[in-house]
């Protein structure tokens, strides 16, 4: 029963993120074409808001190439792991209360964990596909991930410090009282978006897929259905980062100021989006406005600038929370 | 901004005494060549960019020899766009070279046309009314403004900016908009003929362009605020590619890159052809030759253009357009000529020789991004392949341009 | 201290950027949806070649072009060719036969219409150039001397686009008998269609 | 400098130049070499720019003429020097060790007229293809057929 339980969870949670991911994109060409003076897609469906579905029908119905030295499981395998990787970390993050598939005690460890095996998609994907722009395009992608990934854990240590707990809806729990964790720990949530934004190889830091000189980075060589799978991981990715930015900073489902116990749940689950999508449009935003960084610019920023606030930011939060305790 | 030398700053004029070539500031004998070398080793290896690639500007092909993401080599490999142009005007008469002209250096037409005209008319000795000569600057000028946008543009794309692009071309379609009202086309104008321009401008292309002068300050503080002042931008471009005067002198660099190096030397200054002697503007240098400065040049010199035009559009007078009078097909008598003028790229020069027949014996266009990019290999040498990209698109090439 | 302020200062640049992008966001937006609005053309616009016809007296419908080469001779691509005939007016001498001008050399410089004395070639302003065909773009601009009723129906037929009735105002005086009768077969169609709905 | 006193510079240390159309000098082939070196160095001339190179066929002659302009930026003066070769055999020498330009605008002119350029490091073609048969820019060059539509006068 139980498996058949899970099996429908997981259907369920497949289909509403890969909806997500429709608004996601047709939102990221509205908001860049707002930025750049222009109307965006407006001709598929009423205010253009098929146009997605008619990209991606257009994806699955083309033919998929393979170059013929390519290494065909790898080569296989590299989208299925990319999109699986960032989409079992929905698992535990809670929509609203009581409303979410697993609570691990544990569950901030468990989605860093998943998004750090990101990079093995990325790196089997520029590897099996046999192509030099892929190859720098994974390699660049390595070096950027493992990089941040510590910055990134660094910059929330602080906000489990507070709580005192790796539960996701402990955490929001605690938030209950209007004192969302941003309040408290700012830096770690500026350190914390910068870093989620280079984890989610979003721009400014889209090295991996620099079009500009790679042409497409380690997706060169893909097409249809496997593109569309990477696609789909790219804003699934942020996604997830964007969530967990709400409940770990933004209090996530819940409404400050309010009685929260007297609202009904739907209420909850669209302050949730609402605080997810206000993220995402910030990373947009960021994205269309930005220059890209330099690969080697990235990791001394990396290194030199973001791991030392984070460090800075931890220590504080572990002396102050010491202090408060004594 | 110390180094900046042009605006109000500086009323020196510099280039009254332009630096010799042997009083160049010491500091520029020791500019980065690329980044300090990896002691790790790595295997070297070939990467083809182009033909087909987002961002070589056209069909250049580049060999890319490479250490990692480091650049080793690289061998610009040319030709994709070869029209034999010279071969072609050779066996046209003089009026018919002008329109082939346009395919050339498609993004600064009017420019690539006034060369020509002013070859014949220097040639076959024709007198152009001067009202013509008023309205071949202000076409001219704002072709600069546009071609300069367009490469603003693209150079932010290159670097990563993609909402820099679309703003570039805004500006621009405005200034395409004005010469579809005086000559009918938005990008091979054909406007500037043998003896004159095509056809006399109206009170509205004269509205059009008072309107854009008007918004265009504000808009180039807003690239300003979006690009030149990005920490990302800058750290992308300061110090990258950057070539000593020496060097540029030893290419042959001309135009923008020259005086990203420190020269201010600008033909419409040094010799002035047509009216520029009667105009008032600076010719913005600044010293360190690196895309950086490339882009901080062509910036002022949209403004410094918008300058120009604003004073010829005051002092156009009234009169003919074109040469009343002029033969169907011009014999210009036995010799030859050699036209220089400052193109939005460079320096822009049309050899021709006359056999005394209806067509010239040849025809030579000395087209700046050719001689531009021949710099490439040695400026992009020990970047990185990203540096790579934002060099090749700070020298501002046009493919037709580079093969003709 | 230094990168400290070196970092503020980084964050201040990136925050004017996000300012100038936040302001455009709300700024009118440039678009023309094309096919349904069009731009306004200048009057000067260089599009397809159209040929004038004699609207009045015996000889209306017969083409103006009186075969005398010039723009053969100014082309600089060689793209037009016309064959003459005698004219049937004895007060003129020749008059054109086939006009063809060839859209895959044509460079659209205008030459041909300045050279022409007769106001015979006038430039149109269609810009809607595709066709699927090369040998579609082979336009035949006179038939037997005159306006025939496959002309530019190539360029109906392959780019779906009507040849649209405006002229240039320095044409305007000079009636094109082209438009007129294009412009009587779409009234006629739409007389036969419109009936026919009503029925449906 | 004014082209007259450039002129009698030039003629005082090369005795075989002449004057063209009052404002190009021709250069005897056998004194080029010490002829730019005499440019390039001379305090009054000092034209360290070598700005145009080409060169253009006059088959009624039989000759090839090479053309180069020097600029100085000091002095600001254009000189536009001619040299003239054997049309049969063109051969000049190459300028690639004063000027990193001349890599390209050398390669550019033996690709489209075949002259050799002596001592020039890399001398392939550059616009053309490198299967290419001839040299384009010659009077007598003759493209290969190619099928020219015929048009339909039905």
């Amino acid at each position: 029963m139980d498996v058949i339980l899970g099996l429908l969870y997981v259907v369920i949670l497949f289909s509403l993120v890969a909806v997500q991911v429709l608004i996601l994109v047709f939102m990221e060409r509205k908001v860049s074409a707002w930025i750049q003076s222009r109307i965006g897609p407006n001709r598929v469906g009423p205010w253009g808001l098929l146009q997605t579905t008619a990209d991606i029908i257009k994806l699955i119905t083309k033919e998929n190439i393979r170059n013929i030295q390519s290494d065909k499981v790898i080569f296989f395998l590299a989208p299925i792991l990319a999109f699986v990787a960032p989409f079992a970390g929905f698992v535990t993050i809670p929509v609203a209360e009581n409303l979410g598939i697993q609570d691990l005690n544990m569950g901030a460890v468990y989605v860093f964990a998943l998004g750090s095996s990101m990079v093995f998609s990325v790196i089997w994907a520029g590897y099996g596909s046999n192509n030099r722009y892929a190859l720098i395009g994974a390699m660049r992608s390595a070096a950027q991930m493992i990089s941040y990934e510590i910055p990134l854990v660094t910059s929330v240590l602080g906000v489990f410090l507070i709580a005192g707990t790796l539960s996701m809806r402990e955490i929001v729990a605690l938030q209950e009282s209007g004192t969302w964790y941003v309040i408290y720990q700012p830096l770690g949530f500026i350190l914390f978006l910068v870093a989620a934004t280079a984890e989610a190889n979003r721009a400014p830091f889209d090295l991996p897929e620099a079009e500009s000189e790679l042409v497409a980075g380690f997706h060169t060589e893909y097409s249809g259905m496997k593109f569309a799978f990477f696609f789909l991981a790219e804003y699934t990715e942020m996604l997830v980062a964007c969530s967990l930015m709400t409940v770990l900073f933004l209090g996530g489902w819940l409404i400050p100021f309010v009685d929260n116990s007297q609202i009904p749940w739907w209420i909850h689950i669209f302050v949730f989006i609402f605080k997810v999508y206000s993220m995402i449009f910030l990373m947009m935003w960021f994205r269309w406005t930005f220059p890209r960084l330099r690969v080697d610019h990235l990791m001394q920023f990396g290194w030199k600038v973001l791991l030392p606030f984070a460090l800075v930011n931890l220590v504080v939060t572990g002396a102050v929370a010491l202090w408060l305790k004594s | 901004m110390s180094e900046q030398l042009t605006h109000s700053a500086s009323k020196k004029a510099f280039r009254k005494d332009i630096p010799l070539i042997d009083q160049i500031p010491p500091r520029k004998k020791h500019i980065l060549r690329g980044l300090p070398e990896s002691e790790l080793h790595v295997e070297e290896f070939l990467m083809n960019i182009g033909p087909q690639h987002p961002s070589t500007h056209g069909v250049l092909r580049l060999v890319v020899s490479m250490e990692g993401e480091v650049v080793k080599s690289c061998e610009p490999d040319l030709g994709y766009l070869h029209r034999t142009f010279e071969k072609i005007s050779e066996n046209r008469t003089y009026q018919q070279i002008v329109p082939f002209t346009d395919r050339m250096d498609y993004l600064g037409s009017m420019n690539a046309n006034w060369g020509v005209a002013a070859a014949v008319e220097k040639l076959a000795s024709i007198e152009v009314p001067e009202r013509a000569e008023y309205i071949r600057v202000i076409v001219a000028e704002l072709n600069r403004i546009a071609s300069h946008l367009m490469w603003m543009g693209a150079f932010a794309a290159d670097i990563g900016a993609l909402t820099g692009f679309v703003y570039g071309f805004r500006e621009r379609e405005m200034i395409l908009d004005m010469f579809e009202e005086i000559c009918g086309s938005r990008l091979t104008y054909g406007y500037i003929r043998v003896g004159g321009v095509a056809e006399d401008v109206t009170p509205k292309f004269i509205q059009m362009v008072n309107d854009f002068l008007k918004i265009l300050p504000d808009r180039v503080t807003d690239y300003h605020d979006l690009i030149t002042g990005n920490v990302i931008f800058i750290e992308r471009t300061r110090g990258i590619g950057a070539i000593t005067l020496d060097e540029a002198i030893s290419y042959d660099i001309t135009g923008p890159m020259l005086r990203a190096c420190g020269l201010p030397w600008d033909l419409r200054k040094e010799e002035p052809y047509s009216l520029y002697s009667k105009f008032d503007f600076n010719i913005p240098a600044y010293f360190n030759g690196d895309c950086y400065d490339r882009f901080r040049v062509r910036m002022d010199e949209i403004m410094e253009a918008a300058k120009i035009v604003r004073q010829a559009l005051d002092g156009l007078p009234e009169g003919d357009y074109k040469v009343k009078k002029l033969a169907r097909n011009i014999k210009p008598p036995v010799g030859d000529v050699y036209i220089r003028q400052e193109a939005p790229r460079g320096e822009y020069g049309v050899y021709m020789e006359s056999d005394g027949s209806i067509k010239p014996n040849r025809v030579k266009y000395r087209t700046p991004s050719f001689t531009n990019l021949s710099i490439l290999p040695l400026a992009a040498r020990g970047w990185k392949i990203a540096d790579l990209i934002a060099i090749l698109g700070s020298v501002d090439i046009v493919l037709g341009d580079v093969d003709r | 201290m230094r990168f400290l302020i070196d970092v503020f200062k980084g964050l201040w640049s990136l925050f004017v950027g996000l300012g100038v992008t936040f302001k455009y966001m709300f700024r009118k937006k440039t678009t023309v949806q094309y096919p349904e609005i069009k731009k306004p053309l200048a009057d000067r616009f260089i599009g397809y070649v159209k040929m004038m016809y004699e609207t009045e007296g015996e000889f209306a419908g017969h083409t103006k072009c009186v075969a005398c080469m010039a723009c053969v001779v100014v082309c600089p691509v060689s793209c037009i060719q016309v064959t003459h005939d005698k004219h049937p007016d004895p007060t003129k001498k020749r008059i054109a036969n086939d006009f063809i001008l060839d859209y895959t050399k044509c460079e659209f410089c205008n030459l041909c219409v300045e050279a022409c004395n007769f106001d015979a070639i006038i430039m149109g302003h269609d810009y809607e150039l595709s066709f699927y065909d090369r040998a579609d773009m082979d336009m035949i601009l006179v038939k037997d001397k005159k306006y025939n009723d496959d002309l530019y129906a190539a360029s109906r037929r392959q780019t779906g686009s009507e040849y649209r009735p405006i002229i240039a105002p320095r044409e305007r005086e000079i009636v094109d008998v082209i438009n007129k009768r294009e412009h009587e077969e779409r009234l006629k169609k739409q007389a036969e269609k419109s009936p026919a709905q009503q029925s449906e | 400098m004014e082209f007259q006193a450039i002129v009698e510079l030039v003629k005082s240390r090369f005795p075989k130049t002449e004057a063209e159309y009052d404002k190009n000098l021709i250069i005897d082939k056998n004194d080029f070499f010490f002829f730019v070196e005499f440019i390039r160095e001379s305090p009054e001339l000092n034209c360290t720019v070598l700005d145009l190179l080409t060169a253009s066929d006059h088959l009624p002659e039989n000759q090839i003429h090479m053309i180069y302009g020097f600029q100085s930026y000091r002095h600001k003066h254009y000189v536009l020097v001619k040299v003239k070769l054997d049309r049969q055999k063109p051969a000049i020498g190459s300028l690639t060790k004063w000027w990193g330009i001349a890599n390209w605008t050398e390669r550019e002119v033996f690709d489209l007229y075949g002259v050799q350029f002596e001592g020039h490091p890399e001398l392939r073609r550059i616009l053309t293809p490198p299967d290419f048969v001839g040299h384009g820019l010659r009077k007598d060059y003759e493209r290969p057929g190619f099928f020219v539509k015929k048009p339909d006068f039905k």
